[in-house]
């Protein structure tokens, strides 16, 4: 019979890897599913078009979506996403010139580091980072700097350092351009929730079987991704999507992905944007996560 | 003939139209029919205007996007300027120039992004080139344009007097052009605004771009209307302060209009 | 006294848009010598190429083909100390400058004190009868208004040699009179050479050395014709003379007896 | 004057039409040279893993052509349909508020508040209502190529010659007609710079949309390019913007040669 | 055949600028009736505001004071059937189009097909001797060749009233001899009212039932002075009547004994 239709807005990223595993590989369809993705760069539009009901699922990350609940657009986090890994090497972290010798927070005082975006995850945890190593996060400026660019402006000395992801951080290190300083997100909590798939509250109301659904598709991805990681078939995928290299892709460290999120795991974030003043109160966690990603 | 309504029922249909815009807008948001978390109501945005400049917290970013806007404007507006006014005299220029000008017209500022953090860093210049771009362009056309158009018996005139190319090109094709000049001059100003808070929003410090953006990550669309507004006012008044200096140095043009 | 200049012109031809179907062969082959301080005038019917010779004469536009020399050096461009008053002579004034600053656009380049530079164009606006409209705009003057700024402006630049296309074509007949007598004097103390195109044949004979008569287009120069008439002209008694008249008689008969447009 | 043979006309002259490309020689080299330079710093000054050699970007542009062909053919036709709307909206505008001084006077504020908008402060709202699909971005294109077209065509009516508007109508045109007849045709140098102006705009102003919400087109083919760490294919997409917009001007100029003719003739 | 219009003019004045530095009473105080189908030329000195008054009845600018009426219907805008031609001719030729287009502008509003207005406006530009230039573009013309096009593109109007605004002052003594006879032949064939603005006062004699004469600025009427001369005129035999020489010698004794230049 007929497919529900669903347009879920996401990142071209290997974070939406289990996604893009399910459209493929046909678990939606067989769920009776059809997903419409509408890939944005930057995400920038994601939540809005999911607020203005736009799209009905969007890929997003934990402060992004916890900013816009906190400002009563009604966003749950209905399934899991990205996580970081549990111990170095991660998928992110901090770098700066291998002569620099910056090694911890109190090493960039009064120094530069460049973020890809302010109020964003990676600022949160860059300045937990820079506190919990000895520094202090308000003596240093933090600059915009698209990840493509960071590695340009760390070695043409326009930053001091640079909060760098993957593929940009495999590639710069691996190039000897520049050296990691820390890991940021493990160093302060390993396996750290990051990207997750939010819906309104209204739309889960009304739409409790699409969305118990979609879940349930993704999260068969989740085990696909987990079980081929590394195959042909895989990297087949990746690459049609993020348009990465084969070359690159041999390069990247493979995380797993999980279908749960645990709301102790994600309370830390939560207490970090209100210590870095980005919730102006307490946010639980657990308000922010429906039954569909909760361990049953 | 047109008819030449009274001046004032222009100005008030000019304030009524913008008013009852808003209105409608309130009511809009009164009744539920946009999502309040998304398009705030005017009434919220004008209490969080009257906050921001109560609590003075205006000038600072005012002054931080005035100045990247001025700069770039008046240095990429007078090169344009010179620019067109060689390359519309003279077609040596124009052949050589012409190519180049118009395979990095087209080019989104974004796309240019990567080479010009590259070559020039993320501070303050390349923030000034990337608004002095999209100034640039508008004002160079309409410079082209406008002096292709002046009167040859005019510059005939001129040679007949014994002046050379460069004060015929200040004396006569200047002014002839100010018209067309002025009119790239209007665009190229809202441009440059637009582009300022792109250029604040990519490698931002401070400024209203800086702060629109930041309030746009964070969903706090109150403010961030409220940021837009300021902004659009801003445009609203230099652009009144431009039609006066437009009055003052085309009235010979607008006299004309009148008729006699 | 500077000398007036020399003009010479030779088998000077005019082709415009030549080997396209709008192709208009306007010069036919004309040569003239303008003497230093000389006034000649050129008649010939509508559309005949008088403009477009003048405009030559003045390396405004270059000549399909032939040499036109000032003072034995060859013309590629206005040579300095020539003015042309342009049969355009409304396009000709800047209208964000006042009539005053128009006509001292003629002399910005000379070396004289701002004061100086105002008083002389001002006394000049007085010779064309402007003085009162000095600050006005070229647009709130009427045409024969505009016509006499043009004048003012020409004469104020103190020419070697002075090219007129129509300069009287909108005025009156008493303002013509007066302006007659004012070219004609500044001519006699000045001593620049002159050559103005007119439709008036009473004009060119009161005014001119020498009426140069050209044909249709392409135009030749059918005759050159001395007025022989004694100097200094006046314009009462000059038109009453015998030979005025005799002139007058031959030359309306020369331009009225040919087919008007070619 | 005696009875005249009739004669037919000729048939319209031919326009001087110097080959627009032709005489470019110079300015065509000046493009290639920097390219030369490009090149070199590539290869012996410029170390960055997102500054690719020439050659690599050509390479990259014919090897990855069908992709590029797809974005290409998405951009366009949205950027197409965006400028469309927005010249059409802002000629009819221009020569509204610059025949009659009420409409300019009524509707300035407005558009004054509305032009210094960024993109992306509009793109919010406008998704609220319209999505976050084409209309969306065919609105956003056609609010930004509006405003240089309104103004540019509002100022040329306004400097119409007086002389030929009561020349009009003393041949009691209607308004329809002198517009279309007279108006037009003498704003037009105008109109033509504005257009010129909003065309790359227009260009510009696609591609940035769909950087902000993509799926498709160059804009987003740029950015995934940037994020593939693939720069040759990103700078490919860059050459075919700025071929596309060169070949666009090149089109518009075509049209304003047959049209404006007359505007500085000589 | 249509009649032409009474024009009539009411103690018609006009300030320029009132109020300000800038003001210029140009007209005085004008009343003057024109006859249906009446030939009457306006002759003063230059500036004195016969431009002024000739705009001001074709409802092209309004008056200071008193009224304007054609055939007893106020006048505020160009009233249908006038059509008027401009002193400033270069500027009232569209630049777009070919001289041919130019004068079908005309009549473009009338009903007829393409060819038969083709066919009509070829006609009046063969009647100006300009049936070569058709397909040209105005400022490929000598001024003239412009003038005489403006003079075809009104005349094609078939006005019932014509107002003429020096519209001979750029072209030869032939030229302007085959227009006057143009002009003549169809006043009389069609019997529209002329008013006509000249400098030449053979001119304003030859064609005219009555001359009004203007006096300077603020101006008035002098007088009006009927011509009297039998029709048809001719343009050989008529300027040598007595009468005409008579009235030619009055009126230049008229305009030359004033002061030029107020
Ligand atoms: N720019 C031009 N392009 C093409 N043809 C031109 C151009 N200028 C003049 N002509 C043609 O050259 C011929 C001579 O023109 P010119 O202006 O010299 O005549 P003129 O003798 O001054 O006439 P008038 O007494 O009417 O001013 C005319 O037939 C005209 O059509
Ligand atoms: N638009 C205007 N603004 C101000 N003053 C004007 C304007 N038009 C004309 N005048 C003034 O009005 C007076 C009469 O001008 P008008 O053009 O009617 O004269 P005219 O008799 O036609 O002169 P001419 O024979 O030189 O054409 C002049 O003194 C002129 O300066
Ligand atoms: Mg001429
Ligand atoms: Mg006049």
């Amino acid at each position: 019979d007929e497919l529900t239709t669903v347009r879920v807005s996401t990142i071209p990223i290997i974070d939406t890897a289990p996604l893009q595993v399910a459209i493929t590989k046909g678990f939606f369809e067989e769920a009776g599913l059809k997903v419409d993705t509408t890939p944005t760069a930057g995400g920038a539009v994601g939540l809005p078009a999911l607020a203005s009901g736009a799209v009905q699922f969007t890929f997003s990350n934990s402060v992004s979506i916890a900013l816009g609940a906190s400002q009563g657009l009604g966003f749950k986090v209905v399934a899991a996403g990205s996580f970081t890994a549990d111990a170095a090497p991660d998928i992110a972290g901090i770098v700066a010139k291998p002569d620099a010798g910056i090694k911890t927070g109190a090493d960039l005082a009064g120094k530069t580091v460049a973020v890809n975006t302010r109020n964003n995850i990676i600022w949160l945890y860059a300045k937990a980072w820079v506190d919990a190593t000895g520094g202090s996060s308000d003596d240093l400026t933090y600059l915009e700097v698209p990840f493509p660019q960071m590695l340009d402006a760390v070695k043409g000395d326009q930053v001091d350092a640079a909060f760098l992801v993957d593929p940009f951080l495999t590639a710069g290190i691996s190039a000897g351009d520049v050296a990691i300083s820390g890991w940021p997100y493990s160093e302060i909590q390993p396996s750290l929730p990051v990207g997750m798939y939010a819906a309104t509250e209204q739309y889960i109301a009304e739409n409790p079987e699409t969305v118990a659904a979609f879940v349930e598709a993704y999260n068969k991805g989740v085990d696909w991704a987990n079980e081929n990681a590394g195959t042909d078939e895989w990297a087949e995928i990746i690459a049609s999507y993020t348009r990465l290299t084969p070359d690159r892709l041999a390069g990247l460290k493979i995380l797993p992905y999980y279908k749960v999120i645990d709301p102790e795991a994600l309370q830390p974030t939560m207490d970090l944007m209100l210590k870095y003043d980005l919730l102006s109160s307490e946010f639980s966690a657990s308000d922010l996560l429906h039954d569909t990603v909760l361990a049953k | 003939m047109l008819k030449r309504a009274a001046p004032l029922a222009g100005i008030g249909a000019g304030i009524a139209i913008p008013i009852a815009l808003l209105a409608a807008l309130e009511v809009a948001v009164g009744m539920g029919a946009v999502n309040r978390a998304l398009v705030p109501a005017p009434s919220a945005v004008w209490t969080e205007l009257v906050a921001i400049i109560s609590r003075g917290k205006l000038w600072a970013p005012l002054g931080d996007t005035l100045s990247l806007m001025f700069t770039a404007y008046i240095c990429a507006s007078v090169l344009a300027v010179i620019v067109g006014v060689i390359m519309g005299r003279s077609r040596a220029a124009y052949n050589l120039l012409e190519p180049l000008v118009e395979v990095i017209r087209p080019l989104p500022k974004p796309a240019l992004l990567p080479p010009l953090i590259l070559f020039l860093g993320i501070g303050n210049e390349m923030k000034l080139v990337i608004v002095g771009l999209a100034v640039f362009f508008p004002v160079l056309i309409n410079t082209i344009q406008g002096v292709r158009g002046v009167d040859p018996v005019l510059v005939d005139m001129a040679r007949t007097f014994g002046y050379g190319p460069g004060r015929i090109a200040t004396r006569i094709v200047l002014p002839a052009a100010l018209p067309f000049i002025f009119t790239g001059l209007r665009i190229s100003l809202g441009l440059g605004l637009i582009l300022v808070v792109v250029a604040e929003m990519l490698a931002g410090t401070g400024g209203i771009g800086y702060l629109i953006v930041d309030m746009q990550r964070s969903f706090r669309v109150t403010s961030m209307y409220a940021w837009l507004f300021i902004l659009a006012a801003l445009g609203f008044a230099l652009n009144f302060a431009f039609e006066w200096l437009e009055r003052r140095l085309l009235f010979w043009s607008r006299q004309q209009e009148k008729g006699g | 006294m500077q000398r007036g200049c020399e003009l010479t012109l030779n088998s000077v031809t005019k082709v415009y848009s030549p080997g396209t179907e709008a192709e208009v062969r306007a010069l036919g082959n004309i040569t003239l010598n303008v003497e230093p301080g000389e006034f000649l005038s050129v008649v010939g019917p509508s559309g005949c190429g008088k403009s477009t010779f003048l405009q030559i004469a003045a390396g405004l536009i270059g000549a399909s083909g032939g040499q036109v020399a000032l003072d034995g050096h060859k013309v590629n461009g206005p040579p300095e100390g020539l003015v042309y008053l342009f049969q355009q002579y409304t396009r000709s004034l800047m209208p964000w400058r006042t009539v005053l600053g128009n006509v001292e656009f003629a002399i910005e380049g000379h070396r004289m004190s701002r004061a100086e530079r105002r008083d002389r164009c001002m006394n000049f606006l007085a010779m064309v009868g402007l003085q009162d409209f000095a600050s006005r705009y070229p647009w709130q003057l009427s045409g024969g208004m505009q016509q006499r700024v043009a004048i003012a402006r020409a004469l104020a630049a103190e020419p070697r040699i002075l090219l007129l296309d129509e300069p009287f074509s909108s005025v009156d007949a008493l303002t013509r009179s007066d302006l007659h007598e004012l070219v004609l004097r500044l001519w006699e103390e000045r001593g620049f050479t002159a050559m103005l195109v007119t439709h008036d044949v009473d004009e060119a004979i009161l005014l001119s050395d020498r009426i140069a008569v050209l044909s249709h287009r392409p135009s030749q120069i059918v005759e050159t014709i001395p007025t022989e008439l004694p100097r200094p002209r006046d314009r009462i008694a000059t038109p009453e003379l015998p030979a005025f008249l005799e002139l007058r008689h031959y030359l309306l008969d020369q331009l009225t007896k040919r087919p008007a447009h070619a | 004057m005696t009875a005249q043979t009739m004669t037919e006309p000729a048939p319209p002259p031919a326009k001087p039409r110097r080959p627009l490309l032709q005489s470019r020689v110079s300015g065509v080299l000046l493009v290639l040279a920097l390219l030369v330079l490009w090149d070199l710093s590539a290869r012996f000054w410029v170390d960055s893993t997102s500054w690719p050699t020439v050659t690599a970007v050509l390479a990259a542009l014919f090897s990855g052509s069908a992709d590029l062909f797809a974005a290409f053919t998405s951009t366009i036709s949205l950027m197409l349909k965006g400028f469309v709307l927005g010249a059409l909206l802002g000629v009819a505008g221009g020569i509204a508020i610059g025949l009659s001084p009420f409409l300019r006077r009524a509707f300035t504020p407005l558009l004054e508040f509305l032009r210094p908008l960024p993109v992306p402060g509009i793109v919010p709202p406008l998704i609220l209502l319209l999505g976050i699909d084409d209309a969306m971005k065919i609105t956003v294109v056609a609010f930004s190529t509006f405003f240089p077209v309104l103004i540019n065509a509002a100022q040329g009516v306004r400097m119409v010659d007086p002389v030929l508007i009561d020349m009009a109508r003393t041949f009691r045109h209607s308004r329809l007609r002198s517009m279309w007849q007279l108006t037009l045709p003498a704003a037009l140098p105008y109109v033509f710079s504005g257009l010129r102006i909003s065309l790359a705009l227009a260009l510009i102003v696609t591609v940035v949309a769909e950087m902000i919400a993509g799926g498709t087109g160059i804009g987003y083919y740029l950015m995934t390019m940037q994020y593939a760490m693939q720069p040759d294919r990103m700078y490919a997409g860059v050459v075919l913007l700025a071929a596309t917009g060169y070949a666009l001007n090149w089109l518009l100029l075509l049209a304003e040669r047959r049209l404006l003719h007359w505007y500085s003739p000589g």
